[in-house]
């Protein structure tokens, strides 16, 4: 008999949404000792089935039918005092943002000790605390319990978050998206944590993701989920290697793999190259007080060659978007050279850089903050030439043109960007830096913030383009699979430092510095290849 | 905040602190110099006969006749070893007149402060938590009739009410004077004189912390660890008391340490309505007296406690939240 | 209500010396000793030492504790007190005064003639502006014994007498000022005087407790146990505080003139507008002189005629105090009742205005004229409201100006305003309280003196000619001729003769019974069973 | 606009604050159709009580018309709040900008003097301005301007220093746009939300403060504002309490009025509001 059965679960949205239900006759089972993964872009409902299962629907959406049987007992049956007494006891949930998911202001061994005292574990709860907190692996268990959690990284909250949530060994976990805000390394250890303690208790556990790497890594089954449905259910293997229904096959399709095109010959000529460059940050510590410095950038010299895209890869900290934004001088590096066909840009004065301006753009990476939401789509793009003294006329009309190059319909021109999804607001920033007709893109994380699905579409948008005008670009990720796909050449970084770069071949075949190894095999779901979609 | 730093923090925010008092008086002395009109003048003016001679006299005697930095120095000097000048309209020591009153105005202030807080943030947490119902709309109303009605005219409101038509309170006064008590009759008596001026001062303060409350209570209930909360099985009313409460009353302190020093302006309006012998009615007394040294005895004091404040506010903010790293 | 014996002896042995028992005699009540009688004081004085200070609350609170040489009757004859009696010379220019015996300070030191030349010579000549501009007339004055004092004038000063009054001339200690800085010697913060009642208790805001003198000169006086004055800010408070019974005298500015009609009607209370005669405040506009068209008599005649006066006593000032008919009060001496202002008559004022030659403009306004409130609480704010209103019905308008209490008093020293609002005390005697405010060789940069610049011969003679007569005849004659000029003249606009209502409990006794009213030692006062 | 509108109208309190505001501007502007002549005349006896002799609202202590007190009054205590809101606002725009924007020395120099004026107690201080300068409408106004524009900088400087380090921001400066060109067309308009909301709230304090001083006779002598009718009125509430209550609801009315449509406007321009209605996730 399984832990978990749902049988056609549905949840109304409030009126007025994008379609009438939340999710719709959701039917799926968890049993003890299995990982069932539930994947799918956001605004699949993936989520709500999860809260639904845990009863912490938010206010506005009420079951409407179905039935959760949980351990025999149909937990939509049960009285809130009922359904609370379940919770944290015999089935727990952690989420996705560990940075806000506990209590600011008490400590972390208190908060675990509380969801095991307020199933009457009583003084017996305050002893336990390190134990547990050693089971998830934290180092120095005891300092751990008494910190505060603005002290701990990501990671290590998580983990407390984990230990919180398997304190009372509870039969059924549910994870929503819990390594989705997690550096690629610290996501593979938690991974392998979730994985060794599920098979040590036997826990049966929901794993919510969007991530296909994580699905490969950890899922005994699947189900793939689209606008409140559940479009396939079956073993991981049959799902990931022979996917039947086409939107999963659309999914498997759009996961980055493969190598990028011809790379230009090494004879082309070096367009920037960065000599030396370093930026220290100092924090405002008080007039007396110690005042801690951090070094984003140090040993991190690369040369990028014309048609040439170089990636530059790493984890969050790595000081790659700082080197970016050195070259475009949003950000002032105190030493080092930055050479631009030749000429040092980093002495120049603010007058003296706007020659450059033309020549050099960027792509950003949220969406939602890289438009400025009161001004139109078509002023924005025609904006960078008006202000280098092309005629209005002229300006809009080549926005136009660049509006339908980026595969967006002229009516865009009058619309708001609130107007937009996130992917057509990526490409009208791709728009807008185009329209200045640079000679070297720098793409900052320009698809971290999409689905899978849409991520593809603006990286082929990328390719197209980068061919048709043989664009020279700096791509900054931390996506190894990305990475792979759209770079001719790799330079990983860490903390603040290039420490390897070469042909992307070589650097994903033969790794030579220790870190880029971990990194390569942290990527989630690395021995599966995924199959090759017939169009 | 560790107790180590504790020193440090305080000698770096007194030296600020005690920058930014200097600073106010050495303003307020230029400023009210700027005023038309001296002492000398009112007095000679009031005395019901002056001339020449008597005018002259009394500007050298109140060493007006010196040019002004030089009475800046001698006040500041003064200042600094707490002698606040003479007040020749009342013929006493500035310190001694403002020590007299101080403690009516802290009490005044102090009740007021304190009933408005406590009254404030647990209407503001009720509202919060029965969101939509009319007990929530019931006290928001009632919480903007207060934040919208002047403070003075609340106070004659509440006299005619309580004190004239229903004379269950005193209308004036602090104490029943004449009437020797002692004890708890004494405190009793004062205490029954305190109830309509603290109120009054108190409401305005009260709505400000009821919509306060409320709006970060609900802020709040939205963040991911009440949901986390809630996860672990933890029973509402604790969610709501250890979890939203506690980061709900951040702000709320952060405010109300800032308001507090506002609250001797109030303390005008009411100390003139009430005819409470506080600090607030001899600064008005002494500004339409032009008596300086008084007026710059009470700018001394309420920059002072405005100062204090903020420091305990700081110190008590450090304490709550431990993410604040708190700087000189 | 039982007589005790003892209360009664107490009143028979006190018989030699003149008092006012035997009007309560005389009304079948005896005195009866003890209680304390709760009064109000509006504002808090700055300073309860006479002298130092010359304020209205002072000079109400003060004479409890200091005595004068003399008093004055309603009809302004001197009374006796420190000076049992006195002797003046035929050509007027010598004084004698004999003490009464065994008077003694506060502090237990006797009260000799040495303390009342050091006060008149020495203190109140150095402190006191009015009292120095009379005294200078002293061309000599000696103590002749611990018991006489004789002085001699330089010439002959008939009013000379009105001086010696407490509130003009209070005897203070010789030894605990001779010395020291008057001002900021120990004794102003806490009084010593011959007075009944000695100083205890001062709590600034609050109240001020005076107790009974044990060793009063007057055997059995005075008959109060303790006197306590309290410091409300708020009229509406000091009114519910005499109705509820708190308080069982209210005097001055106390209690708002809007308040009286009600309080008249309470059975406990009775109201009393005499005891006014000595001070015999008179208000009116002042005019500055230097701003065009004040200059010209015609336009000053114009704006007295435009304002309706009873208006303002009865709606303004609710019945307390007459309309001004003449620059000499009617309870001043040697006023003339036949020199009267032209009655209210907007028409002939237009009339004259036109006839002068200020033509109205297209908003019917002849001219502008600034206009400064005076800042001594809402009545005489309601008052200019009046006389603006009443200004615009003749064309001019008036803009306001409101001060606070330091630049009033500088603007009008400095002569810094076109008009203003003015009241000023005529002491009894027009050569004391009237002439300063008229004579060209008073035109000072101080208030209280002729800050409207008015000068005119006529008037200069005629006040100096009354000011230097012997017989009061003679006196008479001038102060009549001079009034009929001032009257035509309009130097200022007189509005209306001020009393200040005294208001109390029908229980207390004899509080009005000198021309100074409240401002008496309160000696013979006592609470009725 | 029409989103603007539709989402103002939501919020049912702020519908009833404008029609409020609306009506009372409306008496404003119409006062002298209403009540012809001016507020100071004596009309009739004094202190008739409200509906008696023609008297909507009562006579005062001079037999004035309150109800035409409270008429022309509404022309001067709105006219108060808007100009000196207008003052503050110019204060505190320019300051909280230019700290916000350039940071670093300028920074901490613009906030040590904000922080300086909010160590002295506001009320306090716009009384010795007005008693200083002697109580006439502009010193009043100044008084009032320069004791409510520390707030403002402050929200203005926090505005500028969250969007300064915004994506779109940093995209101008990529774009070579001049810093006035960006402070202008970038920063500013998306700053104007919380400065429009700021700015109702405080033209109703301005209007509280200026009662608060016309109460205690610092007020202008010429003019006639509610502060002044209730100051007349506090001395005689026994006698003639409709001299005191009618003003003083004028007064709380007007607040109330601004604060509803304050947060009116907060709800309609504020994002946030959206994001909490909440999409399926």
């Amino acid at each position: 008999m399984s832990l978990l059965k749902v049988e056609n679960l549905t949840v109304a949205l409030p009126p007025g949404g994008d379609r009438p239900h939340a999710i719709e006759d959701i039917t799926l089972e968890v049993d003890a000792g299995e990982i069932l993964c539930v994947v799918g872009e956001s605004g699949s409902g993936k989520s709500i089935t999860a809260n639904a299962v845990m009863g912490l629907l938010p206010k506005g959406l009420a079951v409407k039918a179905g039935r959760i049987v949980f351990e025999g007992r149909d937990l939509l049956a049960l009285s809130p005092e009922g359904m609370r007494r379940l919770r944290g006891a015999r089935l727990a949930m952690i989420f996705q943002e560990p940075m806000t998911a506990l209590n600011p202001v008490m400590r972390v061994g208190e908060q675990i000790a509380e969801a095991m005292r307020v199933h009457g574990a009583g003084a017996e709860a305050a002893r336990r605390v390190p134990e547990l907190l050693a089971a998830v692996k934290l180092p120095d268990p005891a300092a751990t319990a008494r910190a505060y959690p603005f002290r701990l990284s990501g990671g290590q909250r998580q983990r407390v978050m984990i230990a919180m949530a398997l304190a009372l060994e509870p039969s059924l976990l549910i994870a929503d998206e819990p390594t989705t805000a997690l550096d690629v390394t610290t996501q593979m250890q938690i991974l392998r944590l979730i994985r060794e303690i599920q098979s040590r208790r036997g826990t049966g556990v929901m794993f919510i993701t969007h991530d296909f790497g994580v699905v490969a890594e950890i899922a005994d089954r699947v189900a793939v989920m689209q606008h409140g449905r559940i479009v396939e259910q079956g073993p991981a293997a049959e799902i990931l290697n022979r996917p039947q229904h086409p939107y999963t096959r659309a999914l498997i399709a759009a996961v980055p793999q493969g190598a990028p095109g011809s790379a230009p010959p090494s004879s082309a000529p070096v367009i920037l190259e960065a000599k030396g460059v370093e930026k220290t940050y100092r924090r405002t510590g008080g007039w007396f007080g110690p005042k801690p410095e951090v070094r984003a950038v140090h040993h991190a010299d690369f040369v990028l060659r014309k048609g040439e895209t170089l990636g530059l890869v790493g984890e969050s900290g790595s000081g790659k978007s700082t080197l970016a934004r050195c070259v475009v001088k949003l950000v002032e590096p105190e030493k080092g050279e930055i050479l631009f066909e030749g000429a040092d840009l980093r002495p120049l004065s603010r007058r003296a850089w706007k020659p450059f301006r033309k020549r050099i753009q960027m792509v950003f990476q949220d969406p939602f903050a890289s438009l400025n939401p009161r001004r139109r789509v078509g002023e924005i793009i025609a904006e960078g030439p008006i202000t280098h003294g092309a005629p209005r006329a002229a300006a809009l009309a080549r926005a136009r043109e660049l509006l339908a190059l980026v595969q967006l319909d002229p009516g865009a021109m009058e619309r708001y960007p609130h107007e937009f999804s996130g992917g057509q607001r990526q490409r009208i920033g791709i728009a807008r830096a185009l329209a200045m007709e640079p000679e070297l893109l720098i793409a900052d994380e320009p698809v971290s913030a999409l689905d899978v699905s849409v991520q593809a579409q603006v990286l082929a948008l990328l390719a197209d383009i980068r061919a048709r005008l043989g664009l020279t670009m700096l791509f900054i990720t931390h996506d190894l699979r990305v990475a792979a796909q759209v770079c001719d050449r790799i330079a990983v970084m860490q903390h603040g430092a290039i420490v390897e770069q070469g042909p992307t071949a070589e650097v994903f075949g033969a790794p030579r510095h220790p870190y880029t190894r971990q990194l390569l095999d942290s990527i989630p779901g690395r021995g599966w290849t995924p199959p090759v979609i017939a169009a | 905040m560790e107790p180590s730093r504790l020193p440090g923090f305080l000698l770096r925010r007194g030296a600020k602190a005690a920058i930014v008092i200097l600073a106010i008086v050495v303003c307020n002395f230029l400023l009210i110099h700027a005023a038309p009109g001296d002492p000398a003048s009112v007095i000679a003016g009031q005395s019901g006969a002056a001339d020449e001679r008597f005018l002259a006299q009394l500007r050298e005697q109140f060493g007006l006749d010196k040019p002004l930095h030089v009475q800046l120095w001698i006040y500041l000097k003064g200042v600094l070893t707490l002698d606040l000048g003479f007040s020749h309209r009342q013929q006493q020591p500035v310190w001694g007149l403002i020590a007299e009153r101080l403690p009516a105005t802290l009490l005044l202030t102090g009740a007021a402060f304190a009933f408005a807080l406590a009254a404030g943030v647990t209407l503001g947490a009720l509202a919060a938590r029965r969101v939509g119902t009319w007990a929530d709309s019931l006290i928001t109303v009632v919480a903007l009739t207060f934040y919208a009605t002047p403070i003075f005219w609340v106070g004659l409101m509440l006299v005619l009410f309580f004190s004239v038509w229903l004379e269950w309170l005193p209308s004036f006064g602090m104490a029943t004077v004449g009437v020797e008590l002692t004890g708890v009759a004494a405190v009793l008596d004062v205490a029954k004189h305190l109830v309509l001026p603290a109120a009054t001062l108190g409401l305005f303060y009260l709505a400000v912390y009821a919509r306060l409350t409320r709006a970060t209570m609900l802020e709040v209930a939205d963040q991911d660890f009440v949901k986390t909360a809630r996860a672990k099985g933890v029973p509402e009313g604790q969610v709501v008391r250890r979890h939203v409460l506690r980061n709900a009353l951040l702000p709320v302190i952060t405010f109300a340490g800032i308001q507090a020093g506002q609250l001797i302006g109030g303390s005008i309006l009411v100390e003139t309505v009430f005819a409470w012998p506080g600090i607030g009615r001899l600064a008005f007394d002494a500004l339409l007296a032009r008596d300086y040294a008084v007026l710059l005895g009470v700018f001394f004091c309420t920059s002072v406690m405005v100062v204090l404040f903020n420091l305990l506010t700081d110190l008590l903010y450090a304490v709550v939240d431990p993410r604040v790293e708190v700087e000189g | 209500m039982s007589l005790s014996r003892r209360g009664f002896m107490a009143a028979a042995a006190s018989a030699p010396v003149l008092m006012r028992a035997s009007e309560a005699l005389a009304q079948g009540i005896a005195p009866r000793r003890g209680g304390t009688l709760q009064m109000m004081l509006t504002p808090e004085p700055p300073v309860l030492q006479i002298g130092v200070n010359q304020q209205g609350p002072t000079l109400v609170a003060a004479p409890k504790m200091f005595q004068g040489l003399l008093t004055f009757s309603p009809a302004l004859e001197p009374e006796p007190v420190l000076a049992k009696s006195w002797t003046i010379s035929p050509d007027g220019r010598e004084y004698v005064f004999a003490l009464q015996e065994g008077v003694k300070w506060h502090d237990g030191q006797p009260f000799t003639a040495e303390d009342v030349v050091f006060s008149i010579m020495k203190f109140h000549m150095e402190l006191a502006p009015r009292a120095r501009a009379i005294f200078q007339l002293i061309e000599t004055c000696e103590a002749r014994d611990p018991l006489t004092v004789r002085m001699v004038l330089k010439q002959p000063f008939q009013p000379f007498l009105l001086m010696f009054d407490a509130t003009a001339a209070a005897m203070v200690p010789k030894h605990l000022f001779d010395g020291r800085d008057y001002r900021t010697a120990p004794a102003v913060q806490r009084p010593v005087g011959t007075g009944p009642f000695r100083f205890v208790e001062w709590q600034r805001g609050n109240f001020i407790r005076l107790d009974r003198n044990e060793e009063y000169w007057k055997p059995g006086q005075p008959y109060l146990d303790s006197i306590i004055y309290r410091i409300i800010p708020d009229s509406q408070s000091r009114r519910l505080a005499l109705e509820s019974g708190q308080v069982l005298l209210s005097q001055t500015n106390d209690i708002e003139p809007f308040d009286i009609p009600a309080l008249r009607q309470r059975p406990n209370l009775e109201v009393h507008t005499a005891g006014w005669e000595y001070f015999s405040p008179l208000s009116w506009i002042e005019l500055n002189h230097r701003v065009k068209p004040l200059d010209d008599a015609r336009v000053r005649r114009a704006m007295s005629m435009a304002i309706d006066r009873n208006f303002i006593v009865n709606r303004l000032w609710f019945g307390v105090g007459k309309p001004a008919t003449n620059p000499v009060a009617s309870t001043t001496r040697f006023h003339d009742p036949s020199a009267r202002l032209p009655a209210f008559n907007v028409a002939e004022a237009n009339r004259i205005l036109d006839a002068a030659g200020y033509p109205r403009n297209a908003q019917g306004v002849r001219f502008t004229l600034k206009h400064m409130a005076l800042p001594y609480g809402e009545i005489w704010t309601r008052l200019s409201e009046y006389l603006r209103q009443a200004m615009r019905n003749i064309g001019i308008n008036f803009e306001m100006e409101s001060t606070d209490a330091g630049s009033w008093a500088r603007r009008v020293g400095n002569w810094e305003y076109e008009t203003t609002i003015n009241f000023v005390y005529q002491f009894g005697d027009p050569t004391l309280g009237v002439e300063r405010t008229y004579v060209s060789t008073n035109i000072q940069r101080v208030t209280f003196t002729n800050t409207g610049g008015y000068a005119n011969p006529q008037v200069d003679a005629l006040f100096l000619r009354a000011r230097t007569a012997a017989a009061a005849a003679e006196r008479q004659a001038a102060f009549s001729e001079v009034q009929k000029l001032l009257i035509e003249e309009v130097p200022q606009i007189w509005l209306m003769e001020l009393s200040f209502p005294t208001i109390h409990d029908r229980r207390v006794r004899n509080v009005i019974t000198t021309g100074l009213g409240v401002h008496k030692s309160f000696d013979d006062v006592f609470i009725a069973g | 606009m029409r989103e603007f509108w539709r989402r103002f109208r939501r919020n049912r309190g702020a519908l009833a604050g404008l029609v409020i505001l609306v009506l009372i501007i409306l008496l404003a502007a119409f006062a002298p159709l209403l009540y012809p002549g001016s507020p100071w005349e004596m009309a009739t006896a004094p202190f008739v009580p409200p509906g008696e002799e023609g008297m909507l609202l009562g006579s005062d202590s001079l037999g004035r018309d309150v109800a035409a007190g409270i008429a022309h009054g509404a022309r001067i205590s709105l006219m108060v709040g808007a100009v000196s809101t207008i003052a503050a606002l110019s204060i505190g725009v320019t300051l909280g900008a230019v700290a916000g924007y350039l940071g670093g020395v300028v920074d901490d120099a613009v906030m040590r003097f904000t922080e300086f004026f909010q160590t002295i107690p506001s009320f306090v201080f716009a009384v010795l301005l007005v008693a200083i300068f002697t109580p006439t409408i502009g010193s009043v106004v100044f008084a009032i301007a320069v004791v409510s524009w520390p707030p403002v900088a402050r929200v203005v400087r926090a505005e500028f220093l969250s969007l300064r380090s915004r994506e779109f921001v940093q995209a101008a400066e990529v774009l070579g746009k001049s810093r006035i060109a960006i402070v202008l067309t970038d920063i500013l308009p998306n700053a104007l939300s919380p400065i429009v909301v700021l700015s109702s709230l405080m033209v109703a304090s301005a209007i509280l403060l200026e009662s608060a001083l016309s109460f205690l006779g610092l007020g202008d002598p010429n003019l006639m504002t509610w502060g002044f009718l209730i100051g007349a009125g506090r001395s005689v509430i026994r006698l003639a309490w409709w001299m005191s209550v009618f003003p003083g609801l004028a007064i709380f009315l007007t607040v109330l009025a601004l604060n509803l449509v304050g947060e009116g406007l907060s709800d309609a321009l504020n994002p946030r509001l959206a994001r909490q209605r909440g999409g399926a996730t």
